[in-house]
């Protein structure tokens, strides 16, 4: 029994790192990482909660950046990496589980089945993406309402010849943006480039609403001169238009902004055959149960990861697990990829030398005055502290010299020597190890 | 004359505060004459037993340079520092010290002006304090602060 | 018969009851005591005598029922577990028998911390449930609670408790007033009712248990003053529910405190038809010079004269 | 565990009035556990005690020491060794600590540094809230894991009076009720029959104010 316990005293300096990686996710951020993992020979496991690969970029990639290219773009991919002999492609299975650390994190998949399947990643990348809701609240329901995917399916299917919805044919068409979602630049994205494809190609009557037009995102700005020239109209509202039908038609109504003095604005009354909202996006229902198993930290409104600029793109607050795409804040597919492939290097690179070498600083906790408190691994930003349980049990057992309670540990892979835990433990059994002390010791005895 | 030079401890944030005062260096700014930098990896690194060692030891005010509310690099360090700074102050006020001479300052990077402004304006401050009456109490002749010709 | 008590004589023939709440003095000063004696009287069939309601000191439930008994009337002896262990509990009981007092409720007793004594502990040697077995014991078995000590005389006593259905968890309200019976409560006092379709929600679990067959359910009624007394004990008072509606209804009341009066008499008629209430117990807080009136209106009058037993005078 | 917050330091500083030299002892425990009494805690209560001191021109001098228990007699007479040459002793340990050392050291007064509040458990990081008042008859069985006798302000054992109202307790709207607490766990244990019962009067003369300190005796491991 005695010789089994590792030996505490003796912290591993550098951690020896598989080229295995775990992927959550098989939307476009998940298949583009994997796909570029899998290339690099980085064994990529893949988890899909669905049936399916491809998330949500079947309802906006038909024609997003270059149209028809970026659907056959992960197409490609996806083709690539069912034959790829770097990648194990897991459908219809969850992350339960998860233990270890960076290097040796053991995390357990639950299939549909029932089945469950243990991996050893060295890294975890999430990528489990938004979900949308069709949201019509406040509109008289009729057949004059669609959804932003609908649309972009509706032109991606139709040919050369006019738009017809519900068989009827298209000639007015309004957006209302900034009503489903605040700030999703996505939706002014899709919006401006639909509106061009209906008035340059369909000759189609264009209304766009809005609030705020938000174009600080690639070609934005460029796309909305665009879409001005070509005869798209832009009406800015504050309060929710009012929505009415007229005869087969609907009509949205709001008050002419463009007059400053507001008794005196006029109502500007907008007909037409089709209203257009974009779907509410909303984070993912099972993002806060995934967060407590891979101990991340979660966001506003159920996001992953704090609103802190340090984090904004791929890191997330443990070392070796990263969240890429929407699962984070959803963005446009340009940038979804942008992003995939920032963190599929990042982890090509952490993991190329096939060891890590811990850090100068690393917090240390001293066994014998542990007392078992759980404040570091509560307070630990980085998760990398846990209470060691042998055999699954606290037991006493014998190291060294003397009798020991069973101690909280940190993992060093996993710490970024901060020192929140050393200044917190109130037994003040934590130190630094690597840390300069004398020019604090003055202050510490 | 004798006047009163207080002597402040900065504790800096290796992210933010020491980055500032490296600016500051740069800048050729001018800070206190009788200023103690002690850096640490974060803000949360910072005990409270710090800030009260460094008062018991003789500083006339201790400052925490911090990353700014949101932006900490580990997420909760600033915070963590700030709220034991709220502790120590509360200690200092029922032991009749003032709790003027503890502080914090949220810095960036780059805000080395930022830096040796609040550092002249704590020294300013401190000065209308007076001496930390602790050095007072126990060797008025030979206050360590006191004694420089101006 | 269990007690004797004209309350339980009451009950026993068949008739609505009619009780009312009586504060005794904030010190010994008994005027007080036979001014709302003089209110009440020919109006209700027992008073009931509170025990430091809401925590307040106040002269001593049994000193001031004895009061009562010397002016004429009937009383109902109000025992809280908050104050005494069951020591001086019982001790009081045997004086309180000895003084004539035929009825007893059984409370837990409002916390401590909301009267004048915050600082008090409080005891809660026995719970209300635990209060009522104990006073059945005595009485039935004439033993001391748990023990084979035969008391000297007889105790008798109409046991009562209280329910409260508009407090939560709903669901064991009922189970709770069960469990009274089973301990050996004679009747229940509830708290004044204002929802309506939670207290017949209460009833029919009530019926459902077979509780109504065992027990004498009084139903708890309370004038409201103006809305802003109804406003302030929706918004403040923990286990009292008053719908919008009522609250609305005194507000547009150009006499806010004629309308309270309507509404009560109105409430005492509806709950009359409810199967398996027996009686209303009024709880006018500060208002005991309204009973009559409200008695009166509700068609309860004259109060039935029970069948004395000989030699006892009520 | 046992749950304890240090005292005021005016009142610390009004016992120590007479003395010059003191021992500050922790403990490595409960009061470790709840930040009141650990290494970190002695440490700032030192500086604090010090500063405080020499404010009022009477330095004191402080040893530091915290022992991983204070509660058992060897432990108490290590510590007491350590305390020789000082004139008191200050303990942040919880009280049965102060006692223990209390008995070791005749002739220098052990003074208490801490309240000792309650037993009880951590309900978020730096909120602790009572669990168990050791009654000394268990009838957790009964009431699915909840404690009335901690957790309801009226100790009642045959449910909930009429203060409890959408789950709280009116003495404090941040109070749940014991009894919604018990009842929703019966409820989801399938338990809810146990409510029925009417649980008699409690034998309080397990709890020691009625008996003197309560014993527990085991002969089998007595040398």
């Amino acid at each position: 029994m005695v010789q089994s316990m590792p030996d505490l005293n003796k912290v591993a300096q550098s951690i020896p790192l598989k080229r295995e990686v775990l992927v959550l996710g098989g939307g476009v951020s998940g298949i583009t990482i994997a796909d570029i993992l899998a290339r690099s020979g980085i064994h990529v496991t893949l988890v899909e909660k669905r049936k399916n690969l491809g998330g949500l970029s079947k309802q906006f990639c038909l024609f997003s950046n270059r149209p028809g290219d970026s659907d056959n773009r992960i197409s490609g991919k996806m083709a690539r990496l069912s034959e790829s002999p770097h990648i194990t492609l897991i459908t219809g299975a969850e992350l339960v589980g998860m233990e270890g650390h960076f290097g040796s994190f053991q995390a357990k998949i639950r299939k549909e089945s029932g089945e469950t399947i243990l991996l050893f990643p060295s890294a975890v990348v999430v990528a489990t993406g938004y979900i949308t809701r069709r949201d019509a609240k406040g509109i008289p329901d009729s057949g004059c309402l669609a959804f932003l995917s609908d649309m972009e399916r509706l032109i991606a299917e139709t040919g050369e010849s006019g738009l017809l919805w519900n068989g009827k044919p298209l000639n007015t068409v309004t957006f209302v943006l900034d009503q489903a979602n605040d700030d999703i630049k996505l939706d002014t994205s899709t919006v401006f480039k639909q509106s061009l494809v209906l008035r340059q190609k369909y000759n189609c009557q264009v209304y766009v609403l809005c609030k705020d037009l938000k174009v600080s995102f690639t070609s934005g700005e460029r796309l909305y001169r665009k879409a001005r020239e070509a005869g798209v109209l832009f009406f800015k509202y504050e309060e929710t238009p009012e929505y009415s039908l007229v005869g087969d038609r609907i009509c949205v109504a709001l008050p002419d902004n463009t007059n400053l003095k507001k008794e005196e604005q006029e109502k500007i009354t907008l007909l037409s055959d089709l209203l257009v909202l974009p779907e509410v996006c909303l984070p993912d229902p099972e993002a806060e149960q995934l967060c407590r198993i891979l101990r991340l930290r979660m966001g506003k409104g159920g996001r992953f990861m704090d609103d802190n600029p340090q984090f904004l793109r791929i890191r997330s607050n443990r070392r070796g697990v990263f969240v890429a795409g929407a699962c984070r804040f959803p963005q446009l597919p340009a940038e979804t990829l942008k992003e995939a492939e920032a963190a599929a290097q990042e982890i090509t690179a952490l993991l190329a030398p096939g060891v890590y070498e811990c850090g100068p600083l690393v917090a240390e906790v001293n066994a014998d005055k542990c007392a078992l408190c759980y404040t570091c691994p509560r307070l630990c930003p980085h998760s990398a502290i846990g209470i060691e349980r042998y055999a699954g049990k606290n037991v006493y057992y014998v190291l060294g010299n003397g009798d020991r309670w069973n101690a909280a540990r940190v993992e060093p892979a996993a710490c970024y020597g901060c020192g929140i835990c050393v200044a917190e433990c109130p037994a003040r059994a934590i130190s630094l190890r690597g840390e300069d002390a004398l020019s604090l010791d003055a202050y510490a005895k | 004359m004798l006047v009163f030079i207080p002597k402040i401890v900065a504790f800096c944030c290796e992210q933010s505060g020491v980055p500032a005062a490296e600016m500051a260096e740069t800048l050729k700014l001018s800070v206190p004459a009788n200023l103690e930098i002690v850096p640490v990896p974060c803000a949360g690194r910072t005990e409270t037993l710090f800030l009260l060692k460094a008062l018991e030891r003789g500083a006339d005010g201790v400052i925490v340079f911090a990353c700014h509310e949101e932006n900490c690099q580990y997420l909760i360090g600033n915070m963590r520092a700030k709220s034991r700074l709220l502790y120590a102050q509360n200690l200092l006020q029922k032991i009749g010290l003032e709790k003027e001479r503890l502080e914090i300052c949220n810095i960036a990077t780059n805000s080395g002006v930022k830096f040796a402004e609040t550092l002249k304006d704590k020294a300013i401050r401190l000065k209308e304090l007076g001496p930390n009456p602790l050095t007072r109490i126990n060797d008025p002749l030979a206050h360590a602060n006191v004694g420089i010709k101006e | 018969m269990k007690a004797g008590s004209n309350l339980e004589k009451v009950f026993t023939q068949g008739h609505f009851a009619v009780t009312a709440e009586l504060g005794p003095p904030k010190g010994n000063d008994t005027n007080v005591i036979q001014k709302k004696v003089d209110f009440l009287r020919g109006y209700v069939d027992a008073v009931n005598v509170t025990d430091n309601q809401t925590a307040i000191v106040r002269m001593s439930s049994i000193a001031a029922c004895s009061f009562v008994i010397q002016m004429g009337m009937e009383p109902v002896m109000q025992m809280v577990c908050r104050d005494r262990n069951r020591i001086a509990m019982q001790s009081d009981i045997f004086g309180a028998s000895a003084l004539g007092i035929r009825n007893i409720l059984c409370l837990t007793g409002d916390h401590h911390t909301f009267g004048n004594q915050v600082n008090a502990k409080n005891v809660h040697d026995l719970d209300s449930v635990q209060l009522i077995d104990m006073v059945r014991t005595m009485r039935d078995n004439q033993t001391l609670l748990g023990g084979e000590d035969k008391i000297e005389g007889e105790i008798k006593m109409f046991i009562g408790a209280a329910a409260n259905p508009f407090a939560d968890p709903f669901e064991f309200r009922a189970v709770r007033t069960a469990k009274k019976a089973d301990a050996g409560v004679d009747f229940i006092q509830t708290q004044c009712i204002y929802d309506m379709d939670r207290f017949k929600e209460w009833m029919k679990m009530i019926r459902d248990l077979g509780v109504h067959e065992k027990v004498h359910i009084m139903a708890g009624v309370t004038p409201l003053k103006s809305a802003g007394m109804a406003r302030y004990m929706a918004k403040n008072v923990a286990g009292i529910i008053i719908p919008d509606a009522l609250i609305d209804r005194m507000a547009k009341a150009q006499k806010g405190a004629d309308e309270g009066i309507n509404i009560c008499v109105e409430q005492i008629q509806e709950l009359r038809e409810i199967e398996g209430v027996h009686g209303i117990h009024l709880m006018a807080i500060e208002w005991e010079h309204m009973v009559g009136r409200i008695v009166e209106a509700a068609g309860l009058l004259p109060r039935p004269q029970v069948e004395q037993d000989s030699g006892e005078k009520v | 565990m046992i749950k304890a917050e240090q005292k005021p330091i005016e009142e610390i500083l009004t016992y120590l009035d007479p003395y010059k030299k003191i021992l500050l002892s922790g403990c490595g425990a409960c009061v470790t556990v709840c930040h009141a009494g650990g290494e970190k805690e002695v440490s700032l209560l030192a500086s604090s005690l010090k500063m405080a001191r020499n404010l009022t021109g009477k330095p004191l001098e402080i040893q530091e020491i915290t022992p991983a228990r204070q509660c058992e007699p060897e432990f108490a007479e290590e510590l007491a060794e350590k305390a020789e040459g000082v004139e008191a002793v200050l303990s942040l340990s919880c009280g049965v600590g102060v006692q223990t050392l209390a008995r070791s050291l005749t002739k220098t007064p052990v003074i208490p540094g801490v309240n000792t509040v309650f037993m009880g458990e951590t309900v978020s990081h730096g909120v602790w809230e009572e669990r168990c008042q050791a009654c000394g008859n268990c009838l957790l069985e009964r009431t699915g894991g909840v404690c009335p006798i901690a957790r309801c302000s009226k100790q009642l054992l045959n449910g909930p009076c009429g203060g409890s109202s959408k789950g709280k307790c009116e003495i404090r709207q941040e109070t749940d009720c014991a009894w919604q607490l018990i009842y929703d766990r019966l409820k989801s244990l399938g338990q809810l029959d146990k409510l029925r019962e009417v649980i008699p009067a409690k034998n309080w003369g397990t709890e020691s104010r009625d008996k003197g300190p309560r014993r527990i005796v085991r002969e089998d491991l007595k040398i």
